[in-house]
C-alpha cells in the first residue's frame, strides 16, 4: 500500500465515474437510474478508498504523509500531494458527504441528471484536491476550479433567483481569490518555490507578510465567509439545490478555514499575530450580527445559511486565537459544521422535495405526521445550537475557550452567540415542527423514506459520536497542530527578538 | 455500580425512545420505571456506603473526551458525599415520578416518548451530579436543559407549551453564557477543568495566613505586591488572583442563576409549568432547578475564597426568595403557585450557600426535593381529578372527593412551611432545613446576610400564606367548578398515590433522620458538630478555616429560632381568615391596592420588561441588520452596488463606441497625443 | 545644408505644400481637394528635389500625380456624390480636436525640430549615399534596389498583387444581367449581310 | 538662412498633423479621408528623404520608395472598398458609415 | 549580395517562398477552375499549402538570418509562425462550410488569406523596420479586402472601410514613427537600433518614434486606445473572416510587437514599459467593461480579444524573459480558445434563419446541442481564466512575470479586470445552461466539430500537456535575449 498513490486515486477516482457517465448516452428512465447508480457507486467507492488514508495515517508525526511529487508544467510547479493531520480529515469529510449528496439528489433532480452527476463528481475531485495539494499553485487550481461546477449546479438546478445567486457566488469568490493569486506569485518569487512544505519553512519578510496575509485573507474571508463579505452565502445557499447547499456548507466553506490555517497562520505568523484583532473583530461581529439576522429570516435555508456564517465566525476566531484549544476547536468546528449544516440542509431538502417551498410560514406542525423527521431535525438543530454531547459543542466550546485565552472581550461577545443561536434555531424548529398541523397542503406529507433515512441516520450517528468521543479527530490533528503552534510561536519570538535588537540599536 | 446508576437511565431512554413504538407504551413505561426503581435503590446503597464510610472522594474514568494542548477532559465520575446525596435525590424523585406518570399520562398517545424524555433527563442530571470536571457538568447542565425543553414542549400542539419550552432553553442559555465563560476562566487560572486539580490548586489562591471573609480582602491588600500579579485579563481589566477568582465565581454563579431560576433569570420557570405535571415535579421542583445550588456547593472551594461572590450569591438568593414569594401570593394557577414557591425556596438555598452554610443549603435541597415533588404530584393529582383544570378559582371543596390527595397536600404544605416545634426534634423536613438557613443567615458574616435574614423571614411569612391559600382555595369552601366537572372528580389510582405516600414519608421524616449528617446536631459542642459534619461530607463541601457558621447557627438567640415559626403561624392564620372565614377580603384588598395587586399578579412585569429590553430590540435589530446592514449597506455598496456601477461604466464605455470613424480616429489621436506628452514630460528624463 | 536661394525656395515650396495640404481637408468640393492634393505633391516633390532625392521626386510625381491622384479624381467623379445632401459637419468635437491636434503638432515641431539640432551623424551608416557627382541618385538607388533590397522589392510586388486582386475581388461584377458586353468572336465573324440591310426608302414616306 | 533637417521635420510634422486632422475633422466625404492618409504618407516620405539626406544614408530613400509603392496599393484598395461601400449604401458621407456601433 | 548568400537566404525563407508561389499558382487554378467549385477547391489546396509550409518549417526549417539581416528565422519566429499558420489553417478550413452555406464562393478569399499569412510570416521574421512595414502592409491590405469581401453586404463593406481608414491611419502613424527612429538612430535593423541606443543618451526623437511605432503595433493587436475598429470590424466581417482576424493576425502582430520592443528597444525598456503598462491596463479594463453590454457574439469576442491582448501585454510589460515566455504561452492558449469559440460561432446555424450571431440565440444550448454547449462552456471558463483550464495558465504566466518585475499595480488591476471580465463569459454560460432553449442549431459541419473538439481538449488538457509547451515557449523566448 505504501507505493500506491492513494491521494491521487481518491482525488481522481470521481473522474472515472464521469467518464463512465459520459458513455451513457440516453435519456430514458433506466439510463438516468444507471447514471445515478454510477455516481453513487463511484462516490461510495471513493469514500471507501479514502478511509484507507485514515487507517494508514500515522498520528505520531506532523509531517505530510502519502506524499506524491511529480514535476508538472514548469516554473518549479509540481504535482505534489500529501496530507497531514490538518487536512486529512477534510478529505474524509468530503468523500463522506458526497454519496449522501448523490442520494439526496436521487429524486429531487430529474432534469439533466447526467450533467448534474458529472458536475458533482468533478466537484468532488476538485475539493479533495484542495485538501491534498501540497503545491500552492496546485492548491489554487483546485480551489478556484471548484467554482465551475458549483456555478453550474446553482444555476441549472437552483431555485427562482438562481441566476443572481450563481453570479454573485461566482464573482464574489473569484474576486476574493484573484488577489491571492498575485500573492502566490509574489511568494514564488520570494521563496523560489511553490511547494507548500518548503514555503512553510521559508520566512517571509515581515513587511511582505502583511500584504501577503491581506491578499490571502481576502480570498479566504470571502470563502469562509466572514462578515462583511458574507452576503453571497445566503443567496447561494437558498438558491442551490439541496445537495449543492450541503456541499457548499459542508465543504466549500471549509476551504477558507483550511486555507487560513495552512497559509495565513502558518506562513505569515507575524502578520497573523499583528492582525488577529482584525479577524477577531470581524468574527465576533459575524457571530452576533448574523445570528441576529438569522433570527428574522423567513426562509429556512436562509436562516441556516446565516447560522453557517455565524459558525464560521467561531472558526476564524479559533484559528487566530493561535492556541491549541482555538485551533483544534476550529478544525473540529469545521468538520462538525460539515456534518451538521450539511444535515440541516438535507433536512430542509426533505420537506422541500415534498412541498417545494422553503418559506417557514408554509410549514408548522410537521411533527404530527413526520415524527422521525422531527427527531432528526431536532438532533441537528441541537447540534447546531452547540448542545454538549453533539459534535457542535466541542468545536464551539474549544474555539471560545481558545478565544478566551487570547482575549476575553471578544470571547465574551462571541459567547453571546451561544444565546442567539439557541434563539434562532429553536424559533425555527418551533415554527416548522411544532404546533398543530393546520395547513391542508401539509397533511399528505410522508415521513422519511428509506433513502432519506439512509442519508440522515449516519449523520445523526456521527454527530452524536463525535460529540461524545471526538478523540479520533484530536488524535489525528494533535501532532500537526503542535508543530504548527510551535513554529508559530518560534517565529513570533524571533520577530520580537529582532524588534528588540532594532530598538536597542536606536 | 456507578456506571449502572448513570447509564441505565440512558439505556431506558433509548429503549423507550427508539423502540417505543414497536414494543408499545406499556412496555416502555415498565422498562423505564423498572430501571429507575432499580437505580434509585442502587443510589441509596451508594449513599450509605459513601456517606457513612470514611474513604476519600474517588473518581471513575469512563472515556476520553476532549484532549487538546493542556486541556484534558475525560468522561469520569467523581464520587463523594455530595454526589451520592444528589444521586439519592435525583433517582428517588425520578423513579417516583416515573411510576406516578404511568397513571398520570395514561391517556396520552405519546407515552413512550414521554418516558424516554424522563429517563433521558435523569441520565443528564446524573451526568451533571457525578461529573468530575466542569465540562462534563456543563454537558449534564445542557442535557437537563434539553430534556426540560423537550418535556415542557411535550404537548407540542399547544403553542404556549412550545413557547415556554423555547423560553426555558434560551433563558437557561443566558445563564450558560456565564457558566461557559466561568469554565474558560477556570481553565485559564488553573490550567485544567478537572475538579480535583482545581480544588487542589485553589488553596494557592488563598492569601497566606488569611482567613475567611473580610480578612481575605484585607490580607489580599496587605500582600498586594505579591498577589497583585495579573493572572487573568478580563474585559480589559487586569485581575490579580483574588479578583480573578471573584470574577470566575460570579460567572459560574450566573450559570447557576439561570438553571435555578434566580431573580432576573427566573422568568422561564413559571412558564415551564406548561409541561405535564410530573415533569414539573421532577425537573422544575426537585432536581434540575437545584443544579445551580449543587454547582455552587460543588464549587465551594472557589466560592469560599471570594467573599464578594458570596455576598452576591446571598443577595440574589434573598431577593429571589422574597420576590418569588410575593408573586406567589396572588397567583391563581395551582402549578404556578408551587412554581413560585420553588423559585423562592431556591433563593433560600442560595442564601445558605452565600453565607457559607453549604451543608444547610444542600440539606434544604434534599428535603425540598421531597416536599416540593410531593406538592407538585399532589397538584397533578388534583388537576387529574378536575379534568385538567389548573385555575384554583375554579376548584374548591375537593377535600371530600379526593381525600388522600388532600392529606398528601397537607403534608407537603406542612413541610414547605416548616412546621415543627422549635427547640425540639418534632418537625417536618422543611422545619429542619429552612430554619437552619434562616438561622445561618442571621449569623452570616458577609455584608448581605442581615438583609438576607430579613428577606427570608418575610418570605417565610408569604410562603405560609400562599401555601395555605392554595390548600384552602383548592380543597375547602364551596366547589366552584362546573357540575359536570365535579361529577367526574375522582381519586387518583394507586399508581399515582403510592409515590405520593413515599414522598410524604420523606417530607415528614427526612429532616429528622438526616439533619445530623447534613448540618450537624444542635445539642453537641461546636467542635463535635464540625467533626460530625466533616465526617459526613469529608471535604465534598469546602469551608474556609474561618468558616464556623455551622457551629454558630446552633447558638442563635431564641427570638431568631422562633421567628420562622411565628411567621408561619401568622401566614396560616391570615390565609385561613381570608379564604375560609371571610372570602371576600382578598377581592376587596385587591381592589383597594390595585396597583400592587397587578404588579404582583404580573410577576413584577418582568416578562414585559424583558420583552421590551431584549426580545423586541433583538428582533428589530435583526431586521435592521438584515434589510439595512446586509441589504442596503453591504450588498448595496458591495456586490450589487459594484455590479450596477459596472453596468453604468459599461454603458458609458459602449457609448464611446459611436460607430463614427472620426471618433475612432480621434480616440487614436488622443491616445497618441497623451503618450507623446507623457514621453515628453515624464518618460524621457 | 541648403542655403541661399535654395533656402528661399524651400520656404516657398514648404509654404505652398502646407497651405494646399490644409486646403485638401478644408475644401468643400472633393474635386478641389484632389486638385489641392496634386498641388501638395508637386511642392513636396520640389522639396525632395532640394535634398537631392531626384528619383523619388520624380516618382512622386509619376506615381502620385499620375496615377493615384487621377484615380482619386476618377472615383470622386464616378461616385457622383450629391454634394447638396452632405451633412454639415457636426463640429461639436472640433474645438477639443483642434486643441489636441495643435498640442500634438506643437510637441512634434518643438521637440523634433529642437532635438534635431543636435542630431549628429551616426557612428555607422548602413548604406552611405554615394557622391552624386560619381553616381547619381537614380543609379545609386538602382544599384541596391535589385540587389540588397531584392527581398523587399519582391514583397512590394506581392503587395501590388494583393492590391490588384483586392480591387478586382471587390469591384468586378462578372455577369450582370441586362448589360451588353463585347463579344469579339461575334464582332469578327460578322458579315456585311448581317450588318447592314439596304433598304429603299421612298421619299416623303419614311420607313 | 540655412535650411536644416529641423525645417524639414517641421514641415513634415505639420503635414502629418494636417493629415491626422483631415481624418477626424472631416464629416463630409470618405474620399477626403483617403486623401488625408496620402498626406500622412507624404509627410513620412518627406521625413525619410530629409533624414536620408542628413544622414547621408540611402536607406531612407529606399524606404520612401517602398512607402510610395505601398501607398499606391493602399490607395487602390481603399478606393475599391469605397466603391463597394457606395454601391451598398448609396453614400460615402462619413456620418453614414455607422451601421455598427456600441 | 552574393549568390551563395542569396541561396542561403532563399533556403531559409523557403516557407515564405512556397507560400508566395503557392498563392500565385492557386490564383491561376482558381481562375480556371469551374466557378461553382472554385472556392472549395482553392480553399482545400490553400489549406494543403499552408500545412505544407508549416510542416516544412517545423521539420526542415533552419535557423539564422537572411537578406542581409532583414529577415530572421529563430526559435521564437518558428514558434510564433506556427501559431500564425495554425490560425490561418483553421480559420480557412472553417470557412468552407460557411462559404457553401452562404453561397459565398470567392476563390480569391483563400488566396488573400494566404498572402496575408505570408505578410504575417514576414512580420514575425522581421528583423528590420522595413521588413516589418512591408510585411505589415502585405498582411493589412489583404485583410482590408477580406473584411469587405462580402461586397453586397453593407456591414461587411462598412467593416472593410472602417478597417481600411483606421488601418491606414495607424500605419501612417507607425511609419511616421519609423521615420523618426530611422532619423534619430540612423538605422532600421533592430540590432543596429539597439546598438545605437545603448549607452548613448536616448533622444526624445527616438522616444516619439517609439510612441508612434507602438501606436501602429497596438492598433494591429487592437489594444486600447487604438482598438476602436475591432468591434465594428469583427461584427461586420463575415464570420470566417472574423475568426481569421481574431487568430492569425493577432499572433503575428503580437510576435512582431514583442520582437521590436525587446530586440530593437531593449536598452530603453524603462521607457516603453510605461507605455505598454498603460495600454495594457486600458485594454484589460475596457475589454472587461465594454463586453458586458454586448448582444452580438462576434462583437463580444472583439471586446474579449481587446481584453486578452491587454493581458498578453502584461507579460510584455515586464520586459523580461519570463514575460516574453508568458506572452508566447498566452498567445498560444488564446489562439486555441479563440479558434474554438469561433468554431462554435460558425456552428450557430439555424435551419430557417441561417447563421445567427446574437448571444441570446445560444439560450438553452445545453439541451439542444450538449456537446457544443460543453465545449463552449469550457472555452468561456477558460477565457475567464478559471483554473484548471488553459486560460488560467495563460494569465498565470503573464502575471507571474509582472509580479517578478514588481509591477504590482498592473497585476492587481489585471486580476480585478479579469473578475469583471468573467461576468460576460458567465453570462454566456448562463444562457447556455440556465435558460430555456430557443431552438437548436443544425448539426455542425465536420471541420467545425473537429476544431471544437481539439480546442476543447487542448483547453481542458493543458494541465497535462502544458509542460512541453511551456518549455518550448521558454526556448523560443530565449531567442530574443
Amino acid at each position: 500500500m505504501a507505493g500506491m498513490p492513494i491521494l491521487s486515486l481518491v482525488t481522481f477516482l470521481p473522474l472515472v465515474g464521469v467518464l463512465i457517465i459520459l458513455f451513457i448516452n440516453d435519456d430514458s428512465e433506466i439510463a438516468r437510474r444507471n447514471i445515478r447508480m454510477v455516481a453513487l457507486l463511484t462516490t461510495a467507492f471513493t469514500f471507501a478508498i479514502s478511509l484507507l488514508i485514515w487507517i494508514g495515517f500515522d498520528t505520531s508525526t506532523a509531517d505530510f504523509q502519502f506524499v506524491e511529487k511529480v514535476d508538472w508544467l514548469d516554473s518549479g510547479i509540481s504535482y505534489h500531494m500529501g496530507v497531514d493531520g490538518i487536512s486529512m480529515l477534510f478529505v474524509i469529510l468530503t468523500t463522506f458527504l458526497m454519496p449522501l449528496c448523490i442520494l439526496a439528489s436521487w429524486e429531487a433532480v430529474q432534469k439533466r441528471v447526467k450533467a448534474y452527476m458529472i458536475a458533482f463528481l468533478i466537484l468532488e475531485t476538485l475539493m479533495v484536491g484542495v485538501f491534498c495539494a501540497l503545491d500552492i499553485v496546485l492548491f489554487y487550481v483546485f480551489f478556484e476550479g471548484g467554482l465551475i461546477p458549483m456555478y453550474i449546479i446553482i444555476g441549472v438546478w437552483g431555485g427562482k433567483r438562481r441566476v443572481y445567486a450563481s453570479f454573485k457566488f461566482f464573482l464574489y469568490t473569484l474576486l476574493g481569490s484573484v488577489l491571492m493569486l498575485i500573492a502566490i506569485m509574489a511568494m514564488y518569487w520570494d521563496a523560489g518555490t511553490t511547494s507548500i512544505p518548503e514555503l512553510l519553512e521559508h520566512d517571509f519578510p515581515a513587511s511582505m507578510q502583511t500584504w501577503l496575509w491581506v491578499a490571502f485573507f481576502a480570498s479566504f474571508a470571502v470563502k469562509m465567509p466572514m462578515w462583511p463579505v458574507h452576503t453571497w452565502l445566503p443567496d447561494a445557499h437558498v438558491e442551490a439545490p439541496t445537495a449543492g447547499s450541503v456541499i457548499l456548507a459542508g465543504i466549500l466553506l471549509k476551504l477558507g478555514g483550511y486555507g487560513l490555517i495552512r497559509f495565513s497562520l502558518s506562513m505569515f505568523p507575524i502578520a497573523s499575530a499583528d492582525l488577529s484583532w482584525f479577524v477577531f473583530t470581524l468574527s465576533v461581529i459575524a457571530i452576533v450580527y448574523t445570528s441576529l439576522v438569522a433570527l428574522m429570516q423567513e426562509d429556512i435555508k436562509k436562516l441556516i445559511a446565516y447560522s453557517s456564517v455565524a459558525h464560521m465566525g467561531y472558526v476564524t476566531m479559533g484559528i487566530f486565537a493561535a492556541n491549541h484549544q482555538g485551533l483544534d476547536g476550529a478544525i473540529f468546528q469545521m468538520l462538525s459544521h460539515g456534518l451538521v449544516s450539511g444535515a440541516l440542509f438535507l433536512c430542509v431538502g426533505v420537506v422541500y422535495d415534498r412541498m417545494h417551498t422553503r418559506e417557514i410560514s408554509a410549514y408548522g406542525g410537521l411533527v404530527n405526521i413526520m415524527p422521525k423527521y422531527a427527531v432528526a431535525f431536532m438532533i441537528f438543530t441541537m447540534a447546531n445550537v452547540g448542545l454538549p454531547g453533539t459534535s457542535g459543542f466541542v468545536g464551539e466550546f474549544l474555539t471560545l475557550m481558545g478565544m478566551f485565552r487570547a482575549n476575553t472581550w471578544f470571547a465574551a461577545i462571541a459567547t453571546l452567540g451561544v444565546i442567539l443561536s439557541a434563539a434562532y434555531a429553536l424559533w425555527l424548529y418551533r415554527r416548522v415542527i411544532f404546533g398543530v398541523l393546520e395547513k391542508e397542503s401539509l397533511k399528505a406529507m410522508l415521513d422519511l423514506s428509506t433513502r432519506e433515512k439512509a442519508i440522515l441516520y449516519p449523520l445523526i450517528a456521527l454527530t452524536i459520536f463525535f460529540g461524545v468521543y471526538p478523540m479520533p479527530v484530536f488524535d489525528v490533528t494533535a501532532a500537526s497542530v503542535d508543530a504548527l503552534l510551535s513554529d508559530y510561536s518560534a517565529a513570533l519570538e524571533a520577530a520580537r527578538a529582532a524588534a528588540d535588537v532594532a530598538m536597542s540599536v536606536h | 455500580m456507578y456506571h449502572a446508576i448513570v447509564f441505565l437511565p440512558l439505556i431506558g431512554a433509548l429503549i423507550a425512545g427508539l423502540a417505543g413504538t414497536s414494543i408499545g407504551a406499556k412496555a416502555s413505561e415498565y422498562v423505564t420505571s423498572g430501571i429507575m426503581i432499580f437505580v434509585a435503590l442502587l443510589s441509596w446503597i451508594a449513599f450509605f456506603s459513601v456517606g457513612l464510610s470514611d474513604e476519600p472522594a474517588f473518581t471513575i474514568q469512563v472515556l476520553r473526551w476532549i484532549q487538546t494542548g493542556g486541556l484534558d477532559i475525560n468522561w469520569a465520575f467523581r464520587i463523594d458525599t455530595l454526589t451520592v446525596v444528589m444521586l439519592v435525590v435525583v433517582n428517588t424523585v425520578s423513579s417516583l415520578v416515573h411510576v406516578y406518570s404511568i397513571g398520570y399520562m395514561h391517556h396520552d398517545p405519546h407515552r413512550p416518548r414521554f418516558f424516554a424524555y424522563l429517563s433521558l433527563f435523569t441520565f443528564a442530571m446524573l451526568m451533571l451530579v457525578t461529573s468530575d470536571n466542569l465540562v462534563q457538568m456543563f454537558f449534564g447542565w445542557e442535557g437537563v436543559g434539553l430534556a426540560s425543553y423537550l418535556l415542557i414542549g411535550f404537548w407540542y400542539k399547544k403553542p404556549s407549551a412550545s413557547a415556554a419550552a423555547m423560553k426555558a432553553f434560551i433563558v437557561n442559555r443566558v445563564g450558560d453564557f456565564g457558566f461557559a465563560l466561568g469554565i474558560f476562566g477556570v481553565f485559564v487560572l488553573f490550567g485544567s477543568v478537572n475538579l480535583g486539580v482545581i480544588f487542589a490548586n485553589a488553596a494557592s489562591f488563598l492569601p497566606e495566613g488569611a482567613g475567611h471573609g473580610a480578612a481575605v480582602e484585607a490580607a489580599a491588600e496587605a500582600h498586594g505586591a505579591m498577589d497583585s500579579e495579573t493572572v487573568l485579563t478580563f474585559l480589559g481589566y487586569q485581575l490579580d488572583k483574588a479578583h480573578a477568582l471573584t470574577v470566575i465565581c460570579l460567572l459560574l454563579f450566573m450559570g447557576a442563576m439561570g438553571k435555578s431560576a434566580q431573580f432576573l433569570l427566573h422568568t422561564w420557570l413559571p412558564d415551564a409549568m406548561e409541561g405535564p405535571t410530573p415533569v414539573s415535579a421532577l425537573i422544575h421542583a426537585a432536581t434540575m432547578v437545584t443544579a445551580g445550588v449543587f454547582m455552587v456547593a460543588r464549587m465551594s472551594p472557589l466560592f469560599e475564597l471570594s467573599p464578594t461572590a458570596l455576598t452576591v450569591v446571598t443577595t440574589i438568593g434573598a431577593i429571589t426568595a422574597f420576590f418569588a414569594a410575593t408573586v406567589g401570593l396572588v397567583q391563581n394557577d395551582i402549578k404556578r403557585v408551587i412554581a413560585y414557591s420553588t423559585c423562592s425556596q431556591l433563593g433560600y438555598m442560595f442564601v445558605a450557600l452565600g453565607v457559607g452554610a453549604y451543608g444547610a443549603g444542600i440539606f434544604h435541597l434534599f428535603t425540598h426535593a421531597f416536599f416540593k415533588a410531593l406538592l407538585f404530584l399532589g397538584a397533578g393529582s388534583v388537576i387529574h381529578a378536575v379534568s385538567d383544570e389548573q385555575d384554583m378559582r375554579r376548584m374548591g371543596g375537593l377535600r371530600k372527593h379526593i381525600p388522600m390527595t388532600y392529606w398528601m397536600m397537607i403534608i407537603g404544605t406542612l413541610a414547605l412551611t416548616g412546621v415543627g416545634i422549635p427547640g425540639t426534634l418534632f418537625g417536618t423536613a422543611g422545619f429542619f432545613s429552612k430554619d437552619a438557613i434562616i438561622e445561618s443567615a442571621y449569623v452570616g458574616h458577609n455584608a448581605a446576610s442581615g438583609f438576607a435574614f430579613g428577606m427570608l423571614v418575610i418570605a417565610a411569612l408569604f410562603t405560609s400564606f400562599y401555601s395555605w391559600r392554595l390548600i384552602f382555595m383548592t380543597f375547602h369552601g364551596k366547589p366552584r367548578a362546573s357540575a359536570d366537572v365535579m361529577h367526574h372528580v375522582h381519586e387518583s389510582p394507586p399508581v399515582m398515590l403510592i409515590p405520593l405516600y413515599v414522598l410524604a414519608a420523606g417530607a415528614l421524616l427526612a429532616g429528622l433522620i438526616f439533619h445530623d449528617f447534613f448540618i450537624g446536631h444542635a445539642a453537641e459542642a461546636a467542635e463535635h458538630v464540625e467533626g460530625w459534619y466533616n465526617e459526613f461530607w469529608r471535604g465534598a463541601l469546602f469551608a474556609g478555616p474561618d468558616n464556623h457558621i455551622l457551629a454558630e447557627f446552633h447558638n442563635v438567640p431564641w427570638a431568631v429560632k422562633l421567628s420562622p415559626f411565628i411567621v408561619m403561624l401568622l401566614g396560616l392564620v391570615t390565609a385561613w381568615y381570608m379564604y375560609i372565614r371571610s372570602p371576600q377580603t382578598p377581592k376587596a384588598l385587591a381592589e383597594q391596592h390595585e396597583g400592587l395587586y397587578k404588579f404582583l399578579l404580573n410577576k413584577w412585569y418582568f416578562d414585559e420588561l424583558y420583552d421590551f429590553l431584549f426580545v423586541k430590540p433583538a428582533m428589530r435589530l435583526g431586521t435592521f441588520l438584515w434589510k439595512w446592514g446586509d441589504g442596503w449597506l453591504i450588498d448595496g455598496f458591495g456586490p450589487d452596488g459594484v455590479a450596477s456601477r459596472v453596468r453604468q461604466v459599461t454603458g458609458r464605455v459602449v457609448k464611446l463606441q459611436t460607430g463614427y470613424l472620426y471618433h475612432y480616429a480621434f480616440a487614436m489621436l488622443i491616445g497618441v497625443a497623451a503618450l507623446v506628452t507623457w514621453m515628453m514630460l515624464g518618460g524621457s528624463v | 545644408m541648403i542655403t541661399g536661394l535654395g533656402a528661399a525656395f524651400f520656404y516657398l515650396f514648404a509654404f505652398i505644400a502646407i497651405a494646399s495640404a490644409f486646403m485638401v481637408i478644408a475644401a468643400r468640393n472633393p474635386v478641389h481637394s484632389v486638385l489641392y492634393l496634386i498641388l501638395t505633391f508637386f511642392n513636396a516633390a520640389a522639396l525632395f528635389l532640394l535634398t537631392g532625392a531626384e528619383f523619388l521626386s520624380m516618382i512622386l510625381l509619376v506615381v502620385y500625380v499620375g496615377a493615384v491622384a487621377v484615380l482619386f479624381l476618377f472615383v470622386v467623379m464616378m461616385l457622383d456624390v450629391d454634394f447638396a445632401s452632405m451633412k454639415r459637419g457636426a463640429l461639436e468635437y472640433a474645438p477639443i480636436g483642434a486643441i489636441v491636434g495643435v498640442i500634438l503638432a506643437a510637441e512634434l515641431v518643438l521637440v523634433l525640430a529642437g532635438s534635431a539640432f543636435d542630431l549628429g551623424q551616426p557612428a555607422t551608416t548602413a548604406l552611405p549615399t554615394p557622391d552624386p557627382a560619381v553616381r547619381h541618385n537614380t543609379a545609386a538607388l538602382g544599384d541596391i534596389l535589385y540587389t540588397d533590397y531584392i527581398f523587399f522589392f519582391q514583397i512590394a510586388g506581392l503587395v501590388l498583387l494583393v492590391a490588384m486582386i483586392g480591387a478586382i475581388v471587390l469591384t468586378l461584377r462578372p455577369s450582370r444581367p441586362h448589360v451588353k458586353r463585347q463579344s469579339i468572336v461575334a464582332q469578327v465573324g460578322r458579315k456585311p449581310s448581317e450588318a447592314i440591310e439596304v433598304v429603299d426608302v421612298e421619299t416623303g414616306k419614311g420607313l | 538662412m540655412t535650411i536644416t533637417i529641423s525645417h524639414y521635420l517641421t514641415v513634415s510634422a505639420l503635414l502629418f498633423v494636417i493629415g491626422v486632422f483631415g481624418i477626424f475633422l472631416n464629416r463630409k466625404n470618405v474620399i477626403v479621408i483617403l486623401m488625408s492618409v496620402e498626406l500622412i504618407l507624404l509627410s513620412v516620405n518627406l521625413n525619410f528623404v530629409a533624414f536620408s539626406a542628413h544622414l547621408q544614408d540611402l536607406v531612407g530613400q529606399v524606404f520612401a520608395l517602398f512607402v510610395l509603392t505601398v501607398a499606391a496599393a493602399e490607395a487602390a484598395i481603399g478606393l475599391a472598398i469605397l466603391v463597394v461601400f457606395y454601391r451598398n449604401r448609396g453614400s460615402i458621407a462619413v456620418e453614414d458609415v455607422n451601421m455598427m456601433k456600441g | 549580395m552574393s549568390a551563395e548568400l542569396l541561396s542561403q537566404s532563399l533556403t531559409l525563407a523557403l516557407p515564405e517562398l512556397i507560400l508566395a508561389g503557392g498563392a500565385m499558382v492557386l490564383l491561376m487554378i482558381g481562375v480556371f477552375a469551374p466557378a461553382d467549385r472554385a472556392n472549395s477547391t482553392v480553399t482545400g489546396l490553400a489549406v494543403a499549402v499552408l500545412i505544407g509550409v508549416l510542416g516544412w518549417m517545423l521539420l526542415m526549417g533552419g535557423r539564422g538570418e537572411a537578406f542581409g539581416g532583414a529577415y530572421v528565422q529563430d526559435g521564437y519566429a518558428a514558434f510564433m509562425k506556427t501559431l500564425t499558420l495554425i490560425g490561418s489553417i483553421v480559420a480557412l478550413a472553417m470557412s468552407v462550410g460557411f462559404a457553401r452555406a452562404e453561397k459565398f464562393d470567392r476563390f480569391e478569399f483563400p488566396i488573400l488569406i494566404m498572402l496575408s499569412t505570408l505578410g504575417m510570416m514576414l512580420m514575425v521574421s522581421a528583423n528590420s523596420l522595413l521588413t516589418l512595414y512591408m510585411g505589415l502592409e502585405l498582411q493589412s491590405l489583404a485583410l482590408y479586402v477580406v473584411a469587405a469581401i462580402n461586397r453586397d453586404s453593407v456591414r461587411s463593406t462598412e467593416a472593410g472601410l472602417k478597417y481600411f481608414v483606421l488601418g491606414a491611419l495607424s500605419s501612417g502613424m507607425m511609419l511616421y514613427g519609423i521615420s523618426l527612429i530611422y532619423g534619430f538612430t540612423g538605422h532600421v535593423e533592430f540590432t543596429e537600433i539597439a546598438a545605437a541606443l545603448t549607452g548613448a543618451d536616448r533622444s526624445v526623437g527616438v522616444l516619439f518614434g517609439l510612441v508612434f511605432l507602438i501606436t501602429g503595433l497596438a492598433f494591429k493587436i487592437s489594444a486600447v486606445p487604438f482598438h476602436m475598429w475591432t468591434p465594428d470590424v469583427y461584427e461586420g466581417a463575415p464570420t470566417p473572416v472574423t475568426a481569421f482576424f481574431a487568430s492569425a493576425p493577432k499572433m503575428a502582430a503580437m510576435a512582431m510587437f514583442v520582437r521590436v520592443v525587446i530586440d530593437g528597444f531593449g536598452p530603453v525598456t524603462a521607457d516603453w514599459q510605461q507605455i505598454i503598462v498603460f495600454i495594457s491596463i486600458a485594454s484589460m479594463i475596457l475589454g472587461a467593461f465594454a463586453a458586458i453590454g454586448q448582444r452580438n457574439i462576434k462583437r463580444l469576442m472583439a471586446y474579449s480579444s481587446i481584453g486578452h491582448m491587454g493581458y498578453a501585454l502584461v507579460g510584455l510589460s515586464a520586459g523580461t524573459l519570463v514575460g516574453v515566455k508568458g506572452v508566447i504561452i498566452y498567445m498560444t492558449i488564446y489562439l486555441a480558445m479563440t479558434l474554438g469559440t469561433f468554431a462554435v460561432i460558425l456552428a450557430m446555424r439555424r435551419k430557417d434563419d441561417g447563421n445567427v450571431e446574437n448571444i441570446d440565440d445560444l439560450a438553452g444550448l445545453s439541451s439542444t446541442n450538449p456537446v457544443m454547449a460543453t465545449v463552449l462552456t469550457i472555452l468561456m471558463f477558460s477565457l475567464a481564466g478559471i483554473p484548471p483550464l488553459a486560460g488560467f495558465w495563460a494569465k498565470w504566466y503573464v502575471f507571474l512575470a509582472a509580479v517578478e518585475a514588481g509591477l504590482y499595480p498592473l497585476a492587481i488591476i489585471g486580476v480585478l479586470a479579469s473578475v469583471v471580465g468573467a461576468f460576460y463569459y458567465l453570462r454566456i454560460i448562463k444562457l447556455i445552461w440556465f435558460d430555456e432553449s430557443v431552438g437548436g442549431f443544425v448539426p455542425a459541419a465536420g471541420e467545425l466539430r473537429l476544431v471544437m473538439g481539439a480546442s476543447g481538449l487542448f483547453v481542458l488538457g493543458y494541465v497535462l500537456i502544458g509542460g512541453p509547451i511551456a518549455a518550448t515557449a521558454e526556448t523560443a523566448a530565449r531567442a530574443l535575449f
